[in-house]
């Protein structure tokens, strides 16, 4: 009977997860953020489809990544997006990024008994106009780092990040000492890198490359000209600017 | 609290050693919990097999055989699992077929609907496939799921729509899409195919490598049937055919005695 | 007592197999071997037989080895494609591949491929499907090709194309949707490397390359990754380190060539100069 | 938790030019409990042949007493020094002699091979427990923090180093792995093998 | 429940262990000793499975005793240490294996060193400054840590042991009241008060 | 039977929405506040928080099995944990030391978790067990400890805000809420520098009960008042070196040069705490960060030049190197 007489819990050994692999990972940089994710969507020996973007434009200046099991993922970006939609009619403005952080904190920890399988990660540029990146734990714990992997091939990825984008366990040549932010190409450098790295490695990772730059309001996107595949996605001129590059890597 | 950080973040287990007794503090080894979950008390019951469908140059083409099985049973053999919504959308399922139907009852009331509104729109497949993946998801959420793969094709306003959604409200779009034994037996044709092709290939194409791939399908996939129907959606909107017969050929078993040794 | 554990008689040794129970009770899993997802496959044609293999072995979801081989030698005119545990693979086919060899010596007669069959289904049913070796054999003897699939429990099957492992099913879709009857060499190749592909880019399980072999009645000829689609892109960068990036606290040396000053004593009592003993 | 974690420990291998390099961590642990900081996991088979033996402790040591015997068994019947590959091929067999019972041990070799010309020629190889051989021509890791090593490694990894090069890289591939993972670190040690000399270097590693 | 300690110092290997002999949530024995005198310069401290444990110590000791007959001067303390790893090792093969956590201490008396080697009953064997066995070992060695001194005086390493008990005695849910404590250095075993 | 009532009861886009709902299981917490300014506060803004249960009859059970633990890889949701924290009491206020490792099976899955939460300028909170539960609830705490102090013109005292929380997270009990935290903080009420002069000791105990004050509060429900606590994997290596430097009379340094020197020492010997260790100070007039120290750099070369330090690495190598235990004698040099 459609009418909802059928309330009370039911008893069944029904699994409402799965992992749909992938890998996304996030850089910020001191103008500016790139956040990318590989376009494979598997489950287990199958590949579903070559091409379902885990990242996702929301705002101006915000993107999120969204990794684990996909219907969870997919509706939850639907659910922030209209969360950002209500700030947007409410507010006249955007919601800056570390409120979208937060935001997705208590959307994730409502569900903290019958979590998302989905893990997060929240990439822009701040009010202050510095790059920044936020992860996320599948029940909302967060943080905001200057570097980040999740998903499948995370722990290939991080320590590699750890290495070149903190300069983890490396002596500085005498008398230097190592930058704080590296620049926008170098980034994009490691970025790439880093997924056809993992794409050797990991059977979850491949297809397609997707990675999404976010630069700061009046500074300027060195090192994307030179790059193939690049899609200006930027609403004003004036205004933070958004990019998006495309990439394939291997298919098998 | 229990200060040792394997146990935390989930529920305690009084059950297992709750004064950790010995070093090794782990819950007692159990199977892989997620190969326990699949294990299902509700299960499908009357079942269909696979659908396959492919984008092709004019709009997009759906086969399903016309078998519905009950466990190993060839149950029916005359039943239709493409289903016309609307306009300009077709979906094919495989899974439940009960469910399947719950789902066209529930698909023709929101056509209803939307046409009583009289408000000059109609369900497109992009807007089907949401629904869908709605109520798909919902009733994942509740525990209590529709169990079917679902495939929604389309044709409108000039662009062609091809798309997934299953029982966990699991959802994307490719150019070429199978659900059951067609996503290990029919994809790697239809990929072949299709992938970077779609507008290359001619509607007779497109039938032709459907029939090769539902040959295929009936020669490897016990549950199929060699009846099928072919639903065809483009600017002349939704066909679905009669059902086909598929020609199938065993001649080489002939050349074949036992299982090995064995000559004569 | 440490001598008696070193020195083993012929076969399995089944000792730790107490101990693991042990730590199993004690709540401790116990790890997985490296196995191959693999697609391989095999198939008749007109002089023979073609084996094939993708060349990817995994550890869970992790690739282990990009560029394994999984067909492995029998004799001169047999071989044979492993799917499943790869140590199981590689130590049975290595095993019969030894006992045909006793096998041909003791009868005096080209081996032929019903016996590697025979041997090696008892052998696997002998051990009940816990030798989980997944086989595609193949090969041309006096009876002409012959082509196999052995399952880990020891059943068997002849069939004139035949494919196992995870991308199985992919690669079987390629054959009922393209084999005949007696195909040319290279149709037959080009068929087989379709089967693999198609295992290689639709199964995560199988990858990397393609390897072929051709057995005919004269010949076999093994084409070591006959097909190479999957060759990795070059890097953005280079990452050399500076030399010195990495801190260490100690460091020794020990040199492997020892430099020895001989000197030759001259002036004694043998003319042929005997150099003295430097140790 | 497998049994690989319960006492930790990974270790690496890479091919360089005309040089091999192998290194460890040092950690022993009780899970997570660390024991000892200085747990040498990797050990001399011949002057051209190291063996490391990550995996459960106990047998690491009884391991290496095995194959110590074994190789000396052989130099003694064969008067000869036994050569990385005929090695690499008693490493397996010695393994998967124990199939229904395996040594919880991946090990994974370095050493440099004789050529026909009298020169020599890298040669790295790994296996799993149960001895199933895994030549590659670039790198070969195995241990608690093995996934770490291997995405580090496909990213830094670059052919025909020179063998200061090689040490650069092998270590900050190991270095960087191991601080990801509970399980590994407590310091490292790096071994240099070329034609005429083998480098042991101790390396200052996070002891966290 | 058994908790062990052992330190090194200038010249010895203190061992110490508690004294209870427990069953179930009874306490049999709170004057047991668990620390075998192997030979004039070695100690073993031994924990785990009761039964076990005494066999798999008089087994030890019967050997290690066997080898000084045979061969008129016992075992060094590494090859001692060495032995009993690989007994251990072995017997975790058999149908029915030793459960002993041990701490071997010993002075080795041509060298001039005390040793001590910490190992469990998987049979995993490491040479370490300090050790503890039990949940002893999870207060203990960062105190040690932070303590410990290889060159401390027979008085400074008692000293420092104390600070382990006294800890132990402060943290621990079960707290065991008295411990055996043995010294071996050049001039052999002795049993101290604490 | 209702059901077909209502679908032709209305036809208004309302009937739309409401059947939309029934369907597609929408949040409780999407309601018409939503709209309003409060958007995009998630279930914050709306008084107790509400949580979605899965709809199957043991949801406890149905959370352990899916939910992560290291025992059972096979759990995909891996949740973050954070490990060793520690608080004490001393004359000179409460030292709040906390590692920043977090660990999601054997994967250190962060070296820089904040474990220190400052709830206000007066109260920290810290961080063992569950991240997201600690971050959670100490802000939800924080909000409350705000509407206190609104409606009541007056700091919540640490005993209420500790009750509080309490209280909180017990009606979770047994849900799968993993918790262990310490809020620390400085009630006021005694004025110290009066105190200091000449004051009998029953009134110096009083103000140890009033100035600083260090609750310990679990999610089984546990709340304890006392001095020196320490929470996490790593806390009894903790308290192995806290307890034996411990004194009530120590000085600021030296109670920050052992808070410090016990987080290096479970970072050291556990596996799940390290990276670097977060030093707060909280006194009368509020909390105070003291710094960030990078336990791999305390153990090589110590925390550099701050009040207390020893001057050298705290590691046990460096600070034995060049010792041995062998007593040779000195003529026969070294064997």
């Amino acid at each position: 009977m459609p009418d909802g007489s059928f309330a009370h819990p039911q008893q069944r050994q029904f699994n409402p997860y799965t992992d749909n692999g992938g890998t996304i990972l996030a850089i910020a940089g001191a103008d500016f953020t790139v956040i990318a994710g590989d376009t494979r969507q598997s489950e287990g020996y199958s590949i579903q489809t070559r091409y379902a973007p885990k990242v996702f434009r929301l705002t101006d200046r915000a993107v999120l990544a969204v990794n684990g099991f996909a219907a969870d993922g997919n509706m939850f970006v639907k659910k922030v997006k209209q969360r950002l939609e209500w700030y947007r009619h409410a507010h006249a403005k955007d919601m800056p990024l570390h409120a979208i952080a937060r935001l997705i904190q208590t959307m994730l920890y409502a569900q903290r008994f019958f979590p998302y399988y989905v893990y997060n990660i929240l990439g822009g540029i701040e009010e202050d106009g510095s790059g920044a990146v936020y992860s996320f734990d599948p029940v909302g714990s967060y943080e905001r780092e200057a570097c980040r992997a999740a998903g499948a091939a995370q722990s290939l990825v991080q320590p590699f990040l750890d290495n070149q984008i903190y300069f983890k366990n490396q002596k500085a040549a005498a008398g230097q000492s190592h930058p704080a932010h590296l620049p926008l190409s170098d980034v994009l450098a490691i970025v790439i890198d880093s997924f056809t790295s993992a794409t050797e490695r990991h059977i979850e990772v491949g297809d397609g490359l997707e990675i999404y730059v976010v630069v700061a309001k009046g500074r300027s996107p060195q090192g994307l000209e030179t790059m193939r595949n690049v899609q200006e996605l930027s609403t004003r001129p004036d205004g933070d600017r958004m990019f998006i590059l495309r990439r394939e890597l291997k298919k098998d | 609290m229990d200060h040792f950080p394997t146990n935390w973040g989930r529920p305690r287990n009084d059950a297992a050693d709750p004064y950790g007794t010995y070093p090794i503090h782990q819950r007692p080894a159990t199977k892989d919990t997620f190969a326990e979950g699949v294990q299902r008390t509700q299960q499908p019951i009357v079942t269909g097999t696979s659908v396959l469908a492919i984008q092709y140059k004019d709009g997009i083409m759906m086969a399903a055989d016309n078998l519905a099985s009950y466990g190993s049973l060839a149950r029916f053999k005359d039943i239709q699992r493409l289903h016309k919504v609307g306009t300009s959308t077709v979906i094919g399922a495989s899974g439940d077929m009960s469910d399947f139907q719950a789902i066209q009852t529930l698909l023709d009331e929101v056509v209803t609907d939307e046409f009583t509104h009289g408000d000059g729109h109609d369900l497109g497949p992009a807007e089907v496939h949401e629904y869908l993946s709605r109520v798909m998801y919902s009733r994942r959420s509740k525990i209590n799921p529709l169990w079917n793969s679902i495939l929604v094709g389309g044709f409108r306003d000039g662009k062609r729509f091809l798309a997934y959604v299953d029982l966990l409200g699991t959802t994307y779009s490719a150019p070429s899409i199978a659900t059951g034994y067609g996503a290990y037996i029919a994809i790697p044709l239809l990929r072949a195919a299709v992938d970077g092709r779609v507008d290359e290939l001619t509607e007779e194409n497109a039938r032709a490598l459907l029939h090769d791939c539902m040959r295929v399908l009936f020669y490897r996939d016990a549950r199929s049937l060699d009846k099928y129907q072919i639903a065809t959606v483009n600017a002349s909107g939704v066909h679905i055919s009669d059902q086909i017969h598929l020609d199938t050929s065993w001649s080489f078993a002939e050349g074949i005695r036992g299982y090995g040794a064995q000559t004569q | 007592m440490a001598a008696a554990s070193v020195y083993s008689g012929a076969g399995f040794d089944f000792t730790n197999e107490i101990r693991n129970n042990f730590l199993t009770e004690r709540g401790i899993p116990l790890p997985k071997a490296t196995s191959t997802g693999t697609t391989i496959v095999g198939c008749l044609f007109k002089d023979g037989i073609i084996l094939g293999a993708d060349t990817r072995a995994t550890e869970g979801p992790i690739v282990a080895d990009k560029n394994c081989e999984k067909i492995h030698y029998i004799t001169d005119n047999i071989r044979c494609c492993g799917a499943g545990t790869a140590a199981d693979t590689e130590f049975t086919t290595a095993l019969i591949s030894s006992n045909m060899e006793l096998h041909a010596l003791s009868t005096g007669r080209k081996p032929r491929v019903v016996t590697a069959m025979t041997m090696l289904k008892q052998m696997l049913f002998r051990y009940q499907g816990h030798i989980g070796a997944a086989l595609v054999l193949g090969g041309v003897d006096v009876t002409g090709p012959q082509l196999f699939t052995i399952h880990p429990h020891g059943s068997t099957d002849k069939l004139p194309y035949v494919t196992m492992g995870s991308g199985s099913l992919a690669a079987m879709a390629v054959f009922e949707a393209k084999w005949r009857p007696n195909l040319e060499r290279a149709e037959a190749l080009d068929l087989v490397s379709a089967a693999i592909s198609a295992g290689i880019f639709n199964d995560l399980g199988s990858g990397s390359n393609v390897d072929a072999c051709v057995i005919t009645a004269s010949h076999t000829e093994m084409l070591r990754n006959f097909v190479r689609p999957n060759e990795r892109v070059q890097k953005e960068r280079s990452y050399t380190f500076r030399r010195g990036t990495t801190e260490f606290k100690k460091e020794e040396v020990r040199a492997l060539v020892v430099e020895e000053d001989v000197t030759f004593i001259s002036g004694g009592r043998g003319t042929e100069g005997e150099a003295m003993d430097t140790s | 938790m497998s049994i690989m974690e319960y006492n930790g420990g990974s270790v690496i291998a890479m091919v360089g030019k005309d040089c091999v390099a192998i290194a460890s961590d040092l950690r022993l642990g009780n899970q997570a409990l660390g024991i000892s900081s200085n747990f040498q996991k990797i050990f001399p088979m011949t002057n051209r042949i190291f063996l490391g033996l990550p995996g459960l402790a106990t047998d690491v040591t009884t391991l290496k007493e095995t194959f110590r015997y074994r190789v000396n068994m052989f130099t003694i019947k064969e008067e000869r020094e036994i050569e990385p590959e005929t090695f690499a091929h008693l490493v397996s067999s010695t393994l998967y002699e124990r199939r229904f019972g395996p040594w919880f041990i991946e090990p994974v070799m370095a050493g440099l091979q004789k050529t026909h010309d009298g020169g020599y020629k890298p040669y790295i190889a790994a296996t799993d427990l149960i001895g199933c051989l895994n030549f590659a021509k670039d790198f070969v890791v195995a241990g608690t923090a093995s996934t770490k090593l291997f995405g580090v490694a496909e990213g830094l990894w670059e052919p025909d180093l020179e063998p200061e090069d090689l040490f650069e890289t092998i270590s900050q591939t190991l270095l960087n792995a191991v601080d990801r993972d509970a399980y590994s670190g407590w310091g490292a040690e790096v071994y240099v093998l070329t034609k005429d000399k083998v480098i042991k270097r101790t390396l200052k590693g996070r002891m966290d | 429940m058994d908790i062990s300690f052992a330190l090194t110092g200038k010249g010895y290997v203190i061992v110490a262990a508690d004294t209870v002999a427990a069953r179930s949530i009874v306490k049999m024995k709170v004057d047991e000793d668990k620390i075998k005198v192997l030979s004039p310069h070695l100690l073993m401290a031994y924990s785990g499975e009761p039964g076990d444990t005494v066999q798999f110590a008089e087994y030890v000791e019967r050997n290690i005793r066997l080898y000084q007959i045979r061969n008129t001067h016992a075992l060094r303390p590494p090859s001692a240490a060495s032995w009993i790893r690989r007994t251990l090792a072995d017997s975790l093969r058999s149908r029915k294996p030793y459960a002993v956590n041990l701490l071997v201490g010993g002075y080795d008396t041509s060298t001039h060193n005390p040793h001590l080697y910490w190992i469990d009953y998987l049979g995993t064997m490491s040479e370490v400054p300090f050790a503890a066995h039990g949940y002893g070992a999870y207060f203990a060695l960062s105190l040690l840590d932070r303590y410990h001194d290889p060159e401390a005086s027979v008085e400074e390493g008692l000293a420092t042991l104390k600070r382990c008990i006294d800890e132990v005695a402060k943290r621990l849910v079960v707290n065991p009241e008295k411990y055996k404590v043995k010294i071996v250095d050049k001039d052999g075993v002795r049993e101290v008060e604490i | 039977m209702n059901s077909f009532l209502t679908r032709y009861s209305s036809t208004s886009p309302e009937a739309d929405i409401r059947k939309a709902k029934e369907l597609f299981d929408e949040d409780g917490d999407v309601s018409d506040v939503m709209w309003g300014s409060a958007s995009g506060f998630g279930n914050l803004a709306s008084g107790v928080p509400m949580f979605k249960l899965p709809s199957v009859p043991d949801p406890t059970s149905f959370l352990r099995m899916h939910t992560d633990d290291h025992a059972d890889p096979s759990c995909r949701i891996k949740i973050k944990h954070g490990t060793t924290t520690l608080a004490f009491r001393f004359q000179g206020g409460v030292i709040v030391a906390v590692d920043s490792r977090a660990t999601a099976g054997s994967y250190v899955a962060s070296g820089t978790v904040k474990k220190v939460i400052e709830i206000n300028p007066y109260l920290l909170g810290t961080m063992a067990g569950g991240a997201a539960d600690c971050q959670y609830w100490e802000t939800y705490l924080g909000i409350q400890c705000r509407l206190h102090e609104l409606r009541n013109r007056e700091r919540i005292s640490v005993a209420a805000a500790s009750k509080y929380l309490s209280n909180l997270v017990y009606s979770y009990k047994g849900m799968g809420l993993s918790m262990g935290t310490m809020i620390c903080g400085w009630d006021k009420t005694v004025r110290i520098p009066e105190m200091n002069r000449d004051c009998t000791e029953a009134i110096r105990a009083n103000c140890r009960l009033q100035g600083p004050a260090i609750f310990y509060v679990d999610s089984d429900g546990s709340r304890l008042k006392g001095d020196l606590f320490s929470v996490g994997s790593g806390s009894t290596f903790a308290y192995g070196v806290l307890d034996q430097g411990y004194r009530w009379d120590l000085t600021d340094a030296e109670a920050q040069e052992l808070g410090r020197r016990s987080i290096y020492a479970a970072g050291h010997r556990d596996a799940f705490s390290g990276n670097t260790v977060n030093l707060y100070h909280v006194k009368q007039d509020g909390w105070q960060f003291i710094g960030n120290y990078d336990v791999s750099k305390l153990h090589y070369e110590g925390p550099g030049d701050v009040p207390g330090a020893p001057g050298t690495g705290y590691g046990y190598d460096l600070r034995v190197a060049g010792r041995t235990s062998s007593d040779a004698p000195q003529s026969e040099g070294q064997a």
